[in-house]
């Protein structure tokens, strides 16, 4: 999708604040945990990111991240029918639920030991690529869900890695789980910029193999 | 079920924006009311995720792997093969680490990673990431001029060294090995742990302190 | 420029405010004059754009059309030394000047009708395409002011007009106002868009010489 | 002179959005008593310049050089070759209209206008731009959704009606030349102009009514 999320490459956005702390606000700290401990039925990662990428363009630039992430849970959770758009604005229920238990330290510690997720899946399709391939990239936006950035559209780079199949993105944003190989591929810098700071710097992207041809 | 229909997102993310206050203090106060009312989640839940977070999980996490994998050659090269693995060692799998890899700093090439679609990171080694590396201006330059953004770091290359610039696209996370300093020559792992930082294992720091 | 002007094809933007009128504050209608009375020496149409675009990208996309432009005119009289910042915050010059002269309706249409400016240039060099050819644009984003969208980038079109040469936009960014051959560039919908709502729709845009090669 | 200097301009664009008030009203008014005081332009004629185009600078040109065109072919000949010169019989020529470009509406074709990259427009043909078309949306969803757009403003293209929509990227302006209606025929050119409307002139419109 050709949306504000699109962000390598773009200009004007000025220094990076380099002594920035993890969180400026203990609101920011809240949200994080609301993201990780209240999860919307059936969102799946991709899907979480796609709908956080169609907020308002001047929005998704303007405010902190965690506010993103704020307006991302209730979103999420108003389009599958979970909470109302009032009880968002009130914050209060319409239908008060049993209180949840506590989790404690150790708990919280145990469920995020749990987070981490294969996105490896078998499939029965030979690998189109192999170490060392020159491939080009697509050089048109895809419609919907896409990981494949704009500044490395229309590109042509080189097959470093090959991490067998995983969960497709772009299908993923649709519930869809199907798989696809995915590869790391180097860009040499002066292939992706008419004005790269210094040609032999090179740049590297995970990206699945419908995103690729041969080159 | 979601809908995984992004005209009606859109538009629930539009009502949103007109409908709640502006002060996003106000919005996640909304949020956490709403959730610990529902039964979803208890509020000292909340209080404790951000303990865990403060005091178990952290940057000390990835320097603590690195620092083993400069003190035993078997280790580092299990956590080339295959950091997921590697990290498990130490019981930090865990949010974003399941396809984690390490790339070394060498005398010739400087990692340095980022995220220019969203802000990617392997929370459960390194914990929350900083606020500039979540910032736009660091997603849209790091990728396009790694030395202006290393520069503002305070880290100039040396001559010959090349930056190879990490975009965590898919679900693979980044971690940077950085070069072992000089002089910690028989220094023992937790000796050498101290002195890696957050910085040094995303990129934007290339020297370490000893 | 890849810069936050680059709109044509972004996504997330919502519904268009068809009912809206031309101004909604009357600081809008005195911005617009104030840009057109009041020119700072030396700046030309595509100084003039490109400044524009170099505005943070959340406030580009946030603001009003005519806050852009008080910017964009305090910033390129702090730039030549007319103005400095301290002026532009509170209003008040340094040093006044003797009051300028009243125009009256009449002066204001006269200077309007003199503002037609006539962009075409001789120049010794022959046209390299022609009605009917087939040419592709550039698919990397050209560094400083460019006006070929990224979404018409290294995309196949036809040229089906010849308009000479006219300034090109790039170097009269830069006070160059050397001129090369402008085109008018058909593009099929299907060519654009990966989702296009109708394939034989088209998009014409006019490009210079330097954008493109043949196909 | 100018810098023509990419990353001071930046600059400069940062400083003013962190020192100038926010409140649009106020920095006009700065910036309008800053050039009063300087000598750069006089607090009358800035309410005169907004008087001409209130009076005497608006839709209401365009459509009268369109109901000429349609009621004098030779007039339509040279407005189809070259509209800058033919709008100068008007006495209409001024602020981008030099190289206009008048496109024709058929049974087969629609144009509409939009200028993507910034907001051009053929002001002293049309008077000051609606706010829509200046807007992020229009900008942004003319040139990929113009069926869409084009169903916002009430317009359906009947079956077998391609759409050619023109981007203004360089200095030529773009005016729709409607189709004239059926029941218009010997009406004077007066009575055509009144049926013409500025939507009808870029685009967002399609049938005229009578």
């Amino acid at each position: 999708m050709d949306g504000p999320q699109d962000l390598g490459g773009k200009e004007s956005f000025g220094p990076i604040e380099v002594n920035s702390p993890d969180y400026r606000h203990d609101w920011e700290r809240r949200q994080w945990a609301l993201t990780k401990l209240v999860a919307t039925p059936g969102v799946t990662i991709d899907w979480f990111r796609h709908a956080l990428e169609t907020m308002p363009p001047a929005v998704y630039l303007s405010v902190p991240y965690f506010q993103k992430w704020n307006a991302n849970n209730m979103a999420l959770a108003i389009d599958t029918g979970d909470y109302t758009l009032e009880e968002c604005v009130t914050g209060k229920a319409i239908q008060p639920g049993t209180p949840a238990p506590v989790l404690t330290v150790d708990d919280c510690e145990t469920l995020q030991r749990s987070l981490h997720t294969d996105f490896s899946r078998a499939i029965n399709v030979a690998p189109a690529f192999h170490f060392g391939d020159h491939v080009q990239t697509d050089a048109r936006p895809t419609p919907g869900h896409s990981r494949l950035p704009s500044y490395a559209s229309g590109a042509k780079g080189q097959i470093i890695a090959h991490h067998g199949a995983h969960v497709f993105a772009d299908a993923g944003a649709k519930g869809d789980h199907s798989a696809h190989h995915l590869y790391t591929v180097e860009f040499r810098a002066s292939d992706l910029w008419a004005d790269a700071e210094c040609p032999d710097d090179t740049v590297c992207l995970d990206l699945w193999e419908p995103y690729l041809a041969s080159a | 079920m979601p809908s995984f229909d992004t005209k009606k997102i859109e538009q629930i993310h539009r009502d949103l924006h007109t409908h709640l206050p502006s002060d996003p203090a106000l919005r996640v106060k909304a949020l956490e009311s709403l959730v610990v009312e529902k039964g979803l989640v208890a509020q000292e839940s909340i209080d404790n995720w951000i303990e865990l977070y403060a005091e178990r999980i952290g940057p000390k996490r990835g320097a603590e792997v690195i620092a083993r994998a400069w003190t035993d050659p078997a280790y580092y090269d299990r956590l080339i093969n295959d950091a997921g693995q590697a990290v498990k060692d130490f019981g930090f799998e865990g949010h974003a680490t399941e396809h984690t890899k390490a790339v070394q700093n060498t005398s010739q090439t400087h990692n340095l990673v980022v995220c220019t679609l969203c802000s990617c990171y392997p929370f459960s080694l390194l914990g929350m990431s900083p606020i500039w590396y979540r910032s736009a201006a660091y997603r849209a330059r790091a990728v396009k001029e790694p030395r202006a953004v290393l520069a503002e770091f305070g880290v100039t290359l040396p001559d010959g060294v090349k930056t190879r610039v990490w975009d965590s696209t898919a679900e693979l996370r980044y971690l940077v090995i950085p070069e072992r300093p000089k002089g910690t020559e028989g220094w023992s792992a937790d000796q050498l742990a101290a002195i890696i930082t957050r910085d040094s294992m995303i990129g934007t720091q290339r020297e370490l302190a000893i």
